[in-house]
């Protein structure tokens, strides 16, 4: 028994070891790439070499920041609308047994039609409404796969939350909404904490839409990473920075939060 | 239950029905393009704003170098260039003619497009404002690279940039065999095996699906002695040339070419080349200031690259073209700009800088010889550009690209024979020409 | 102050019927049990006061107001429901000071009233835990806080003590009957416990298949209920019913169990019924009953007997038990004037003999 | 009470806006395309052409070809993931040491445009420059990651790579909210760690790998950018995807009326798998 529990912890360890290590040596190597010259590049067995500074002099001339900012914008945007008219929607949909459970997942089959087939109703919808200098068409797109990923997230944890607790907040003298947002929100807050990261990520790795529906000259994020793979070859160290600068603050932020996401998901989500 | 489910079909039917109403807008790019003026001459005080879509590539830098010096001539123009990558750019530039609003002014368009742009009624035309601008010297350009701007007999561009291919090869591993510069498809295959060594490969090839395998193999094609179009127009790629022009390229492929190399691309031949890897590859023409430039890619390689003609003398010919939209806010200024920088003086500042070269007069003048780059490499240019012809003709060139793009693929995975694929290809151009 | 009327109540969802025309006054400052077996409509009932359920046909009124229209805040109204439905967000002190929320009371003043009624509870020491740090009995504390915080016109109480258990469940009924008593607002309690129901109430209403079974004092449905189902739903141990005939003040059921029944009119056909207090045993070698099983619970005791086929209960004083061991034969009889009788038709109460 | 309904289409008043206008327009209006000749270089409106773009495409064995590439690559990828997700998953759960920063560590690939994802991989799977064809050759392997044969496993590795991630959040979040018990009393009873897991752990587990399962599959089947920045369908067809062949089809070759059509064809497989799978789940778990 003991030594069965030793030799299981000992793969288990293992396990996670190649995994970190699976996970981490890509990374690893676009961090190195981002400071090696055009030649240094040709040398994949290269890790000590003094680090050049100029990819990334480069990519904060391309305005990947800024790009990073409008993305953090566009994501936050879509997310806030998204939780809001999702959650409210999600509890319709749980609390008064809306619609039937094909229905909970008929909401997300929509999210397989190709970018390549709704972004031109979309353009031509911006330019119809004349939005297409604005983000509104991006923060649009967006919403289409982001609002139903949410509601669909949120709609489970809605299900772990005692009805009792509604009604008893309209016997205590709130209206319906008042009981929502005050005693029913508040216990579903980790849900929504997680699904709300996760239409993040949606939204931030999105290039397509991006690309097509964002004002001329203000590129979202994966469009300027993107922009790295020319016709003249793919800009590999300045791309790698780029990818750092995308990544690092993402994976900083769900350090801190990912202890919250997991026991947020625990909550619900995951129920139907 | 059923209560959602209605009040989905109820939006859903609403939606459709604002659809068909706004439907009349699909479609419209270029409806309510102003009139041109047509002319040629723009006055030095037109002023106005000349929005460029342009792809992220060097040539594209040194012409916003150059918008400075053009300011000075035009001070009331101002000139917003918007770059991006070649496939980001394509995308974005479709969609900008979806709409009745002019988003750019001046564009530059790739070859492959040329055709449905203008049958789309995209582009304005351009003959007027050529040939009444001053000292412009049309005559002077490239004549493969004018024939690309011509549908049906009238020029809707100007040209950008040419990006013909040759044969780029490492001059001091030639000179260590003792082999010369290959003039047969045949010496090419022969040499290209003898440069390969246990830890070098004798030529870096490109045969990612699509568009990257027919640009390399076109010119294998053209070596061997065929065409991909004959003089009608008809397409002509299941020859016995066509037939010997693949045999060669999957032999060279398979005995000449880096390990595990099918899915590669300009980007990888490139570095394969330039990091000593490769001895040689077929490529863009302007990549040999960038392989023998000692702060790049290639390092203390550099200095030790050269560029030929295909053995046969002709090759593949890509290029860019200034182009003004149909529905150009400010088409003048724009024809302004794309005349001067394309006018024969501002040409030698441009092919100094590192461009590439559109004007034979350019590639004779005494400053651009001494700028560097050396008088061999433009007198291979001036080869290589003199007998030269792009992949695709007329309507749905993409398409018929991707199609043998696709087909020549087939064939090198042995998943097709060579007569399958080509018989393919001809049948797929085919049907695309109909 | 409040009288709350229900005028032929009706509730549908769909064709099913969950209460079927109820007629039920809740007289002011009375506590009200409405009781029964689940699924007789009680709890649909005091949900349709609550507002948390439509009304689909008749009328409810507090204080001669129709309120079947209103939102449960608007029918000034406090509820405790079976789980308590604290809020798990919010402190005790928050918990029981939300109602006010409601009225734009100051949040100081609304906490110091709350304060008030956290220490007339017992609770002032733990105003500021969260519910998951409490037990059953001070969540449910907490529940009543909340409702008696806003003064109400009618308090509603939905199974509040079934989560507790039974040692607190009989202390915590003594003392929330002391706050209604206190308060002296109107109460509606539903519970499925019938000697909850008997304790507490002042008016009884049991309910059957979403109908009023019987209602009125406690006393009166347990000396008098009027139909075989009330009798055996109230009252423990259950009440002993059988068919049979009376003849010669004697009972006789088809099986052959005998039970003497005094002076009792003759009945061809009948129920008769007979709390287990009311039946006494005389040991006798010749009785028709045989001593099966019997439970001590102090000072007295229960026996189970068998009786041909017929099983029954008797309470006795345990004194007596010592005559009565398990197998001994006893005569039966019912205690004069405790015998119940129902028509075997309809199973109503037959006019009193 | 009336207010409930109008409580009810109130609440979901804003989401169905928003979808309206942010799915059903589109859609609808995708789907009147696909009815149509239109074509992006088309003037004025585009002729209505019936069913013909859904024959053509219907009876084109390239969609088809590119519908069993995505469908293979699917199941490749997700079953992977299920398998690693949960293993990880379930080492993850019993650990102790720095948590949070492996957790976090392990989430980072989802936070990269694929796209990126895509070309870093394209490199680092590169013969002569990655880091990864390195270090097999010194263990004498060599693989065309992007040969044939290869290519559309290496892309579902890659897949694999990003991906596995949101598995692991998804069914760590699952695992810790099973409830204890049935797993003590299984431990009680003397079972097995492998019999717990397996009739105890993973019938509870069930709905939440269900979720996870279609979340991802739906999501892979979106599978485009990887295509664009390594194969671009090749060697051959052997890559192509339907997102790649859509996009070609209504971008490249302008010829949006038919890629609208290869989409609905698209929905309405993913649709009535969907209800499929769903029937079926319901009538394994009463609820």
């Amino acid at each position: 028994m003991t030594r069965r529990t030793n030799l299981w912890s000992v793969a288990r360890a293992l396990l996670l070891w190649v995994a970190a290590l699976t996970v981490t040596l890509p990374l690893l190597w676009v961090a190195l790439a981002s400071f090696k010259s055009p030649a240094q590049l040709n040398d994949p067995g290269l890790v000590l070499f003094a680090p050049n500074l100029d990819n990334w002099a480069r990519v904060l001339e391309a305005g990947v920041l800024d790009a990073a900012g409008r993305s953090a914008m566009v994501a936050t945007i879509t997310v806030a609308i998204s939780v809001v008219a999702g959650s409210m929607g999600a509890y319709a949909i749980s609390a008064y047994k809306t619609g039937g459970s094909a229905t909970r997942f008929g909401i997300l089959a929509a999210q397989v039609l190709p970018p390549a087939v709704l972004v031109f109703p979309f353009l031509t919808m911006a330019y119809a409404l004349r939005l297409d200098t604005t983000y509104i068409p991006v923060i649009f797109a967006h919403l289409s796969f982001v609002l139903p990923v949410i509601t669909w997230f949120l709609i489970g944890f809605f299900d772990a939350v005692p009805r009792s607790l509604e009604e008893q907040a309209r016997v205590d003298g709130f209206s319906r909404f008042a009981a929502f947002r005050m005693v029913v929100l508040p216990q579903v807050l980790p849900g929504i904490g997680a699904a709300a990261i996760f239409g993040f990520t949606l939204s931030w790795n999105d290039m397509f839409y991006g690309l097509i529906l964002a004002p001329t000259q203000e590129t979202i994020l994966p469009v300027a990473i993107a922009a790295f793979n020319t016709f003249r070859g793919v800009e590999l160290g300045a791309m790698s920075a780029a990818i750092i600068i995308a990544v690092v603050p993402v994976v900083i932020a769900s350090f801190f939060i990912q202890r919250r996401l997991v026991q947020g998901i625990s909550g619900g989500a995951v129920k139907f | 239950m059923s209560t959602r489910r209605r009040g989905l079909l109820a939006s859903m039917g609403l939606a459709a029905a604002l659809a068909l109403t706004i439907s009349g807008c699909a479609g419209s790019g270029g409806v309510d393009a102003p009139d041109s003026s047509g002319l040629g001459d723009i006055p030095a005080d037109t002023e106005g704003t000349v929005r460029i879509l342009m792809e992220s590539v060097p040539d594209t830098d040194i012409v916003v170098d150059l918008v400075a010096s053009f300011n000075e001539t035009y001070p009331g123009i101002e000139v917003e260039i918007e770059t991006l990558a070649f496939d980001q750019m394509r995308d974005k530039l479709i969609a900008s003619f979806q709409s009745s609003e002019p988003a750019y002014d001046l564009i530059v368009v790739d070859n492959p497009w040329m055709d449905d742009f203008v049958d789309a009624g995209f582009l304005e035309p351009l003959d007027a404002r050529i040939d009444s601008t001053t000292d412009y010297q049309p005559e002077d350009f490239f004549q493969p690279l004018v024939d690309i701007t011509e549908v049906e007999g009238v020029r809707y561009g100007v040209p950008f940039y040419n990006y013909a291919l040759g044969y780029l090869y490492r001059t001091d591993l030639y000179d260590e065999a003792g082999m010369a510069v290959p003039n047969t498809l045949d010496e090419l295959v022969a040499n290209v095996q003898q440069l390969t060594t246990s830890d070098r490969a004798g030529i870096a090839m490109q045969p990612q699906r699509g568009y990257k395998i027919f640009e390399e193999w076109a010119n294998w094609l053209f070596a061997a002695g065929g065409s991909i179009y004959d003089e009608t127009g008809n397409p002509t790629l299941d020859t016995p040339e066509a037939a010997a022009a693949l045999d060669a390229y999957i032999e060279a492929f398979t005995t000449a070419a880096p390990a595990n190399s099918s899915n590669w691309a300009f980007d990888e031949a490139f570095r394969s080349v330039s990091s000593g890897q490769s001895a040689s590859m077929i490529s863009y023409n302007w990549n040999l200031p960038g392989l023998n430039d000692p702060d790049g890619a290639s390092g203390e390689l550099a200095g030790s690259f050269a560029l030929a003609p295909m053995p046969g003398g002709k090759q593949v010919l890509g290029s860019w073209s200034w182009a003004i939209p149909a529905n150009s806010a400010a088409s003048d200024a724009a024809w302004a700009f794309a005349a001067w920088i394309t006018s024969p003086a501002v040409d030698v500042e441009r092919v100094v800088a590192g461009g590439a070269a559109i004007r034979e007069s350019t590639l004779s003048n005494p400053t651009v010889l001494e700028s560097g780059f050396g008088e061999d490499y433009y007198a291979a240019i001036i080869a290589i550009l003199s007998d030269a012809a792009p992949l695709s003709q007329g309507l749905g060139g993409e398409e018929m690209i991707q199609a043998v793009g696709t087909e020549l693929s087939e064939a090198v995975a042995g998943t097709k024979t060579v007569e399958e694929a080509l018989a393919d290809a001809q049948a797929a151009v085919e049907r695309i020409q109909r | 102050m409040a009288e709350v009327r229900f005028n032929k109540v009706r509730k549908k969802y769909g064709s099913t019927v969950i209460v079927d025309d109820v007629d039920i006054v809740f007289p002011d400052g009375s506590l009200t049990v409405l009781v029964g077996p689940s699924g007789c409509g009680k709890s649909t009932s005091l949900r349709m006061l609550a507002g948390l359920e439509e009304i689909s046909g008749g009328e409810i009124m507090i204080d001669g107001r129709v309120i079947n229209g209103l939102e449960p805040r608007d029918r000034d109204i406090a509820m405790v429901f079976q789980n308590y439905a604290l809020y798990p967000h919010l402190t005790v002190l928050e918990n029981i000071a939300f109602p006010l929320r409601a009225t734009k009371t100051r949040r100081a003043d609304a906490l110091r009233r709350a304060q008030d009624v956290a220490d007339s509870l017992g609770l002032g020491a733990l105003t500021s835990r969260k519910p998951k740090d409490l037990s059953g009995g001070q969540q449910q504390r907490v529940a009543i806080g909340r409702a008696i915080i806003r003064q109400p016109a009618v308090f509603l109480f939905d199974e509040p003590l079934s989560n507790l258990d039974a040692k607190l469940r009989v202390e915590t009924r003594f003392e929330l009957l002391q706050i209604q008593r206190r308060l002296g607002i109107t109460a509606v309690y539903v519970t499925h416990d019938q000697e909850e129901a008997m304790t507490m109430s002042d008016r009884m209403v049991v309910m059957r298949d979403g109908r009023v079974a019987q209602s009125g004092r406690p006393d009166e449905i347990y000396a008098r209920p009027n139909s075989v189902f009330v009798a055996t739903f109230v009252g423990s141990p259950k009440m002993n019913i059988l068919s049979g005939t009376i003849a010669d003040g004697a009972f006789t059921s088809p099986s052959g169990s005998r039970i003497a029944v005094g002076s009792t009119p003759a009945h061809d056909a009948v129920i008769l019924g007979v709390r287990p207090d009311d039946l006494t045993l005389s040991p006798s070698p010749t009785g028709t009953a045989k001593v099966a099983l019997v439970e001590l619970l102090g000072p007295r005791a229960i026996v189970h007997l068998d009786a041909s086929d017929d099983r029954l209960t008797s309470v006795v004083d345990a004194a007596a038990l010592a005559d009565l061991p398990v197998g001994a034969l006893v005569d039966l009889s019912v205690r004069p004037g405790a015998l119940h009788l129902f028509d075997p038709a309809s199973e109503n109460r037959l006019i009193e003999v | 009470m009336t207010s409930t309904m109008s409580f009810r289409w109130a609440m979901l008043a804003p989401v169905l806006t928003i979808t309206g206008v942010a799915v059903g327009f589109p859609l609808g209006y995708a789907l009147y395309l696909s009815l149509t000749d239109y074509r992006l270089t088309s003037r004025g409106a585009p002729n209505f052409i019936g069913l013909e773009n859904y024959l053509f495409v219907l009876t084109d064995p390239r969609m088809w070809n590119a519908f069993s590439n995505t469908l293979a690559y699917v199941i490749v990828a997700v079953a992977l993931q299920t398998v690693l997700g949960l293993t990880i998953a379930l080492a993850l759960q019993k650990q102790k040491w720095i948590r949070d920063l492996t957790r976090a560590m392990l989430l980072a690939p989802m936070f990269i445009t694929p796209i990126a994802v895509g070309l870093t991989f394209r490199f680092l799977l590169n013969d002569q420059l990655g880091a990864i064809p390195a270090a097999l050759r010194s263990i004498g392997i060599s693989i065309d990651f992007f040969g044939p044969g290869n290519a559309l496993m290496t892309l579902a590795l890659i897949d694999v790579w990003q991906w596995t991630p949101f598995m692991v959040l998804l069914l760590l979040a699952g695992l810790e909210s099973i409830p204890r018990q049935p797993i003590e009393a299984a431990k009680v009873d003397g079972a097995s760690a492998w019999y717990t897991f397996r009739r105890v752990v993973l019938p509870l587990l069930t709905p939440v790998l269900t979720v996870a399962v279609l979340l991802r599959s739906l999501d892979a089947l979106k599978v485009f950018e990887y295509v664009y920045a390594t194969t671009r369908g090749g060697p051959g067809i052997e890559t192509e995807t339907i997102q790649y062949f859509t996009y070609q089809t209504g971008i490249q070759f302008f010829r949006l009326g038919e890629a609208s059509a290869v989409a609905f064809v698209l929905l309405a497989i993913v649709m009535t798998l969907i209800v499929i799978l769903f029937r079926r789940l319901q009538r394994s778990a009463p609820r």
